[in-house]
């Protein structure tokens, strides 16, 4: 178990696990603000380049971005069924909802790194060897480098995500959680269902908005 | 060291503020902000009616400049001298190499060049060219400084 | 945030202590329990340490600086190297001195021995916190020593990301990761004054210096992580040569500017905050006083902390934003200067009628008291429109900032470590070096920076490596000025020192102050309060003024001892 | 070593007044603040035996006095120092526009007639001169102490700043916004000279001809003409495409393959847009026009102007806008011309 020194100002279990859980909102409150500040300067700059913007957006694939939403989205409703198997201490139903959960992240990140291909390969990708000229090739570019950045930020919270999934599935596998002890499942609970409401974010800037125009 | 006791378990204060505390504070704060930007739009209306920029201005054309021409001819300096003391191949193929000029110096003092022409006659010089100077466009007006 | 939860966490072991006779420093001294620790007093004593360093580098800068502008030609330094020098000033002294000192140092310290509580809430996030710190430290430093950076501390784009000839990136990421330290510690904070105060300490039986800090951390969790993704967009922009900012590419210098200023208002009120917190905790234990108004101090701690993230415009009052844009900024920021205003007004009211003694520490905070006010009133003139206009980027803005940053701030971090100094080695230190460093620092400050605001008015701009010759005198003045100050400075680290060998052994409560941790041994054992404390009743109840004159006729000696 | 800045523009001396009453302000307030702290330290210090009776237990009555009284205090001098910033701010029409562009270390100043000088500015005294300015590289800020202005020159778009130098003489310019390695060296001066000395100034320095006659020989270089005339008039272009309306005096619009917009009188007239909105024709519009007509197309008209941006140097552009808003007097409906 931690070592004693860093859980003996607590007075009871449910005052360690109510901590650390405010300990995780505050934590996800800071990533708001952080994936805030990027939305704030996309918007701002998609304001001064519609044009470049809309253009782009057309060289986005549409079609891997809703599979991979779909893909997200049911990985964060199995994992909120593993958490009400295991509320009932069932924990073989948790540990088949997170490797469900862990499967479809990992087919998120796979089909994020095809496209990423594609988009290489079409020289999406800002910097010299640019391939999109349209009327504001400054505005494509600018959306592409907001595109690589927010999808690049958003791997790697996946990436950190799987790798709590995994230490949580562990721990699971080892039958350290019960219906009356179960924080860790909790925590990375809210953070797997972080990181989905951010891509339900990106997906609209990236894929949807100006793309009709 | 001796261990001595078990401690009790802790205590603490249960009594916390609320959710309700957050919100009414937030709404406050908005609408006081509002009232706040109306009534400096309310005091200085001809502020509102400023020119801001009419859509995105395309980027000036303007050639990036030396912004420290010390340090780029330093560096300038420092590749020179580097190239100037080293050996190396100039062209594998054909088996070219450039070595240290010290180096270099010292062999040609010794061994001399072997098809270099002798004493011959200095070759005429171009009266053309001779004599001119570019006549460079004079500044309009002196710069004080 | 109570929100009832079952139990969803491990058992909490019964934790085991050592023969009690022993404190947190000699409770074991091996390397690895001090890189290793999770004691938040260690934690405090290695930031401590690092903050020190730091604050002397970045003093040394300092130092370069106004040796080189004692002749207009600048010749002691070269401009690139005077470009580098004040970048490397301001960047050392915000993020690595000022952003976090008081908190991480005295705050981590004293934090849970004021809620009788056996630690914060996440020691392990804590010392993350601390190596976080000093990685960003590192490659900060490694980047600002290989070649420096010269865009000034405001990293403005297009220079910082086409034109910079330094560091640019390393720099940014080295920010970058001090600023996930100061996250951790905000965060920390938070949910240890949420959740772990001893029994019947409600929040308005809070020491003052406890709300500071939690405004503190509110400002650190919300407002460092857009400085972060400002800093990662313009690595970005600088590595793959993109346009997000730079003009030449279609960005918008301007938007740069607006991300920076919004993390860099309310970064320079986590700056102060901490200091109103303990300058509120030492007027009243030396007027032997009741906290004049507390509800209205502890208030208006957190007003500052909601009102700084909605005045940042009034750094852009000449950049070429809209004028309305301008206006409204400028009467926000006169809003939130109303805090301060009220602050200063109940210290004074704690003074009157009460018993005041003399210590180095109360020395220090009648001086913050002083110079704060003076800073906070330049700011009045910045804040105003048309008295900006002339004043902006010149010498005036730098006084304003130094007088609130340094006559302020520094003062309230040296009183505390004055005051807190029995409670962190259970040494007293030499009261009389104590004074003469006081009254030198204040001397030093004032001749070093009050010369700055007529250079500023008179239109000597900032960041200028020589000067026009009639600004000469002035530079003189405030160079003499920052000698005085230098050594002034290194006087506390010797006296310091010295009373870590020689000082006299501290009682548990030398000054005679209300307050938790003055009910535990001086240095406290590893789990500060052998049983929890409870609280009955409010912050500074010290005895009335009769009662205090009664005994004081019985005794003839003003301070009950111990 | 003087300690007084000369007021040199009509705004200086009420920026000075405010700033003394700002100065009066606070000296007020520390006088207040110390005061009462000495006061209160050596009356009360420990040993005293002075009565302490007394204490007030309720405080709301003194926060609420000096918390109003420093509200009422803020806010006077809030609306003073907007007040004036708006009309530091706001360029009176009939000012005389120079150009300034910013580049690393030196400022180039461009006049309308053609005069061209480097980190000097030489005004006329008692007559509002308007600088419109920008930059070709970073962000740099032009600032004349004297007359207690700056403004920053931002590299894209152009900035203005006015004033009315009512006192002749030279006075400092600095660059006040970090520029780099030689930000202080891009220092010089403006020298204000009275009316006759200015004249005299115009006509002993050697301006070559207009920036006006040097925009027309760019105009036709460029291939502007082509499209919209040898003398912007403007042409009706082939099959379908219908004369515009000729405003009379207006030179005779000239065939070409191209149907483009007349340029005559469009300086300062309202131009109606593709999407609905109209805008005033300005520095900026005419700018914008010449380097990405695209973005604002105007009513009527396909979108085939080429974007010069890259083409066009920036004293380039100068002279091309001074040559198309002396083309020609207003149009009919003048409209408000707004700066
Ligand atoms: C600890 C840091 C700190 C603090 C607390 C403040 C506090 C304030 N600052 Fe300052 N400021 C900086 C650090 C700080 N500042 C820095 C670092 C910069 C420059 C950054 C850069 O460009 O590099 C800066 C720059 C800066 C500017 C931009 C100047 C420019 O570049 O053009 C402005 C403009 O409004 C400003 C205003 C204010 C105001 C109104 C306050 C207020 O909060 C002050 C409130 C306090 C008081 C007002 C005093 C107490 C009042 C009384 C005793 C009662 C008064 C009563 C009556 C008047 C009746 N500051
Ligand atoms: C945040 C805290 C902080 C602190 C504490 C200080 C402290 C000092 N600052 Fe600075 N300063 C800033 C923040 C701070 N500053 C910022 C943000 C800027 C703007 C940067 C920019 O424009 O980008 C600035 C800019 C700035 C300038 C303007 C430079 C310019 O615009 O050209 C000047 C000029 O005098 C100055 C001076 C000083 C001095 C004399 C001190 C003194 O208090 C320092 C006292 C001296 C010491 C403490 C040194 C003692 C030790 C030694 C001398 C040697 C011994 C060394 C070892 C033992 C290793 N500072
Ligand atoms: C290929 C034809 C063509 C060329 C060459 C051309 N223009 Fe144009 N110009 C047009 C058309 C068509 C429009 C109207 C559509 C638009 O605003 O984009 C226009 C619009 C303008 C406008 C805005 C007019 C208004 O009423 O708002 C200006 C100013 C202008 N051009 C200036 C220039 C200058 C200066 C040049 C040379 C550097 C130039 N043009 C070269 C075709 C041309
Ligand atoms: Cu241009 Cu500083
Ligand atoms: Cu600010």
């Amino acid at each position: 178990m931690a070592d004693i020194h860093s859980t003996f100002q607590y007075s009871t279990p449910a005052h360690r696990s109510g901590s650390s859980l405010d300990g995780m909102w505050l934590f996800l409150a800071t990533e708001v603000l952080f994936f805030g500040a990027l939305f704030l300067a996309w918007t701002v700059s998609r304001h001064y380049h519609a044009a470049g913007f809309a253009e782009a957006a057309r060289h986005t694939e549409i079609s891997l971005g809703t599979i991979n939403t779909v893909l997200l989205v049911t990985s964060s409703l199995a994992y909120a069924a593993g958490l009400a198997f295991i509320e009932q201490g069932d924990t073989r139903r948790l540990l088949q909802c997170l490797s469900l959960t862990g499967l479809l992240g990992i087919a998120f990140v796979c089909l994020k790194l095809l496209e990423w291909h594609d988009d290489f390969y079409e020289h999406l990708f800002p910097g010299s060897g640019f391939a999109l000229h349209g009327p504001d090739p400054g505005g494509a570019q600018i959306f592409f480098s907001f595109y690589f950045v927010g999808t690049g930020l958003h791997i790697l919270h996946m990436l950190a995500g799987l790798g709590l999934l995994a230490w949580v599935i562990l721990r699971a596998w080892r039958g350290a959680f019960s219906s009356r002890s179960h924080l860790a499942v909790e925590a990375v609970g809210l953070y797997w269902s972080f990181v989905d409401v951010v891509w339900l974010v990106l997906y609209p800037l990236i894929y949807v908005v100006g793309r009709p125009g | 060291m001796a261990e001595l006791e078990r401690l009790p378990p802790a205590q603490h204060e249960t009594r916390d503020v609320t959710w309700r505390f957050f919100v009414i504070g937030t709404v406050g704060m908005l609408v006081t902000l509002a009232l706040l930007a109306g009534l400096s739009a309310l005091l200085y209306p001809a502020s509102l009616t400023d020119r801001t920029l009419l859509g995105r201005l395309p980027p000036s054309p303007s050639p990036a400049l030396q912004s420290s021409p010390r340090a780029d001819m330093d560096r300038f300096r420092r590749e020179e001298m580097q190239r100037l003391d080293s050996a190396g191949w100039v062209d594998r193929a054909h088996g070219l190499v450039h070595i240290p000029i010290a180096e270099a110096m010292r062999k040609v003092a010794q061994e001399g060049i072997a098809d270099w022409p002798g004493p011959a006659a200095p070759s005429p010089v171009d009266p053309s060219q001779a004599g001119q100077i570019q006549e460079g466009a004079p500044r309009t007006a002196p710069s004080p400084q | 945030m109570s929100h009832a939860l079952d139990a969803t966490a491990g058992e909490i072991e019964a934790a085991t202590v050592r023969d009690n006779r022993d404190n947190y420093l000699t409770d074991e001294w091996t390397v690895w329990s001090w890189l290793a620790t999770t004691d938040h007093k260690r934690i405090a004593l290695l930031y401590f340490a690092s903050i020190t360093f730091f604050f002397f580098l970045g003093g040394a800068a300092a130092a370069l600086m106004r040796f080189n502008l004692l002749t207009p030609t600048g010749a002691i330094v070269s401009p690139e190297t005077y470009n580098r020098l004040f970048t490397l000033h301001g960047v050392v002294m915000v993020w690595f001195f000022l952003v976090p000192a008081v908190p991480v140092t005295i705050g981590n310290f004293v934090t849970p021995l004021m809620i009788g509580a056996r630690d914060l809430a996440f020691p392990k996030v804590n010392l993350l916190s601390w190596y976080l710190f000093i990685t960003g430290g590192a490659i900060t430093l490694w980047a600002l020593f290989m070649g420096g950076l010269d865009t000034g501390w405001t990293l403005y784009t297009p220079l910082s990301s086409a034109y910079a000839k330094g560091y640019v990136v390393p720099v940014a990421v080295g920010i970058f990761i001090s600023g996930f330290s100061s996250i951790a510690t905000g965060l920390n904070f938070i949910v240890t004054i949420h959740r772990l105060r001893a029994p019947g300490m409600t929040w308005y039986r809070m020491p003052v210096f406890l709300w500071s800090l939690y405004s503190t951390s509110v400002i650190y969790v919300l407002a460092t992580p857009v400085l972060a993704m400002t800093l990662l967009l313009l690595a970005f922009e600088t590595v793959f040569r993109v346009g997000v900012f730079d003009p030449a590419l279609g960005g918008d210098p301007i938007l740069f500017q607006h991300l920076f200023w919004f993390y860099s208002h309310p970064a320079v009120y986590i700056m102060i905050l901490p200091g109103l917190g303990v300058v509120s905790e030492i007027i009243p234990v030396f007027a032997r006083k009741r906290l004049f108004g507390y509800k209205f101090v502890v208030w208006c701690s957190v007003m500052i902390a909601v009102i700084s993230f909605f005045v940042w415009g009034h750094h852009m009052f000449v950049a070429g934003t809209s004028i309305y844009s301008a206006i409204v900024f400028s009467l926000l920021s006169f809003m939130v200067a109303v805090p301060s205003a009220i602050k200063v007004f109940n210290w004074i009211g704690t003074l009157h009628k009460g018993f005041i003694h003399f210590d180095a520490p109360m020395i220090y905070a009648l001086g913050f008291v002083g110079l704060f006010t003076m800073g906070g009133l330049t700011g009045l003139f910045l804040a105003t429109l048309a008295a900006d206009v002339p004043l902006h980027d010149t010498y005036f803005v730098v006084a304003h900032f130094h007088y609130i940053m340094v006559g302020g701030m520094v003062s309230a971090f040296f009183g505390g470590l004055h005051y807190w100094w029995p409670k962190i080695t259970g040494r007293m230190y030499p009261e009389m070096w104590g004074r003469v460093a006081a009254a030198m620092i204040f001397f030093g400050f004032n001749l070093t920076f009050f010369p700055q605001f007529i250079l500023g008015y008179l239109g000597m701009p900032r960041r200028y490596h020589s000067y026009p010759p009639e600004f000469q005198v002035l530079n003189v003045l405030s160079s003499a000025g920052s000698t005085i100050l230098a050594v002034a400075y290194l006087m506390p680290l010797f006296y310091f020192a010295w009373s870590l060998l020689a000082g006299a052994r501290a009682p548990a409560n030398p000054w005679g102050a209300t307050g938790l941790e003055w009910q535990t041994p001086s240095p406290p054992p590893v789990q500060n309060f052998t049983s929890t404390p409870v609280v009955t009743e409010d912050p500074y109840s010290y005895p009335s003024p009769e009662a205090i004159q009664m005994e004081q006729a019985e005794t003839g000696e003003a301070r009950p001892n111990g | 070593m003087s300690f007084s800045l000369p007021a040199a523009s009509s705004n200086a001396p009420e920026v000075d007044a405010l700033l003394a009453a700002l100065l009066l302000m606070s000296c007020a307030v520390l006088a207040l603040v110390f005061g009462l702290m000495f006061f209160y330290v050596v009356r009360y210090r420990a040993g005293s035996r002075i009565d302490r009776g007394a204490l007030a237990e309720r405080t709301f009555r003194f926060e609420i006095s000096w918390t109003a009284a420093t509200l009422a205090i803020f806010f006077g001098l809030f609306l003073w120092g907007a007040d004036l910033y708006v009309r530091l701010f706001e360029p009176p029409a009939d000012a005389l526009k120079v150009y300034v562009v910013g580049k690393q270390w030196m400022w180039k100043v461009e006049h309308p007639g053609g005069q061209r000088e480097i980190d000097t500015l030489h005004v006329p005294a008692d007559q509002p001169i308007e600088l419109v300015m920008t930059s070709e590289d970073v962000i740099h800020d032009f600032s004349v102490p004297a007359f207690r202005l700056k403004r920053d020159v931002v590299p894209g778009r152009y900035e203005t700043l006015w004033f009315r130098a009512d006192r002749p003489g030279t006075y400092h310019l600095y660059c006040d916004q970090f520029c780099g390695t030689d930000h202080a060296h891009m220092v010089g001066e403006v020298v204000v000279l009275s009316g006759p000395d200015y004249r005299k100034w115009l006509s002993v320095t050697p301006g070559s001809e207009t920036l006006a006659a040097q925009g027309q020989a760019l105009f036709i270089h460029f291939g502007c003409s082509g499209c919209h005339g040898g003398n912007g008039a403007g042409s009706y272009g082939g099959p379908g495409g219908s004369p515009p309306g000729s405003t009379g005096q207006a030179p005779a619009p000239s065939y070409s393959t191209v149907r483009a917009p007349p340029l005559v009188g469009l300086y300062g007239s309202p131009v109606p847009l593709s999407d609905g909105s109209v805008v005033i024709a300005d520095d900026r519009y005419i700018r914008d026009s010449i380097l990405d007509p695209g973005a604002q197309i105007v009513a009527s008209y396909q979108n085939v102007m080429p974007s010069f941006a890259g083409q066009i140097s920036e004293e380039d552009l100068v002279k091309l806008i001074a040559y198309i808003k002396s083309l020609g007097a207003q149009r009919a409906d003048a409209g408000q011309t707004g700066g």
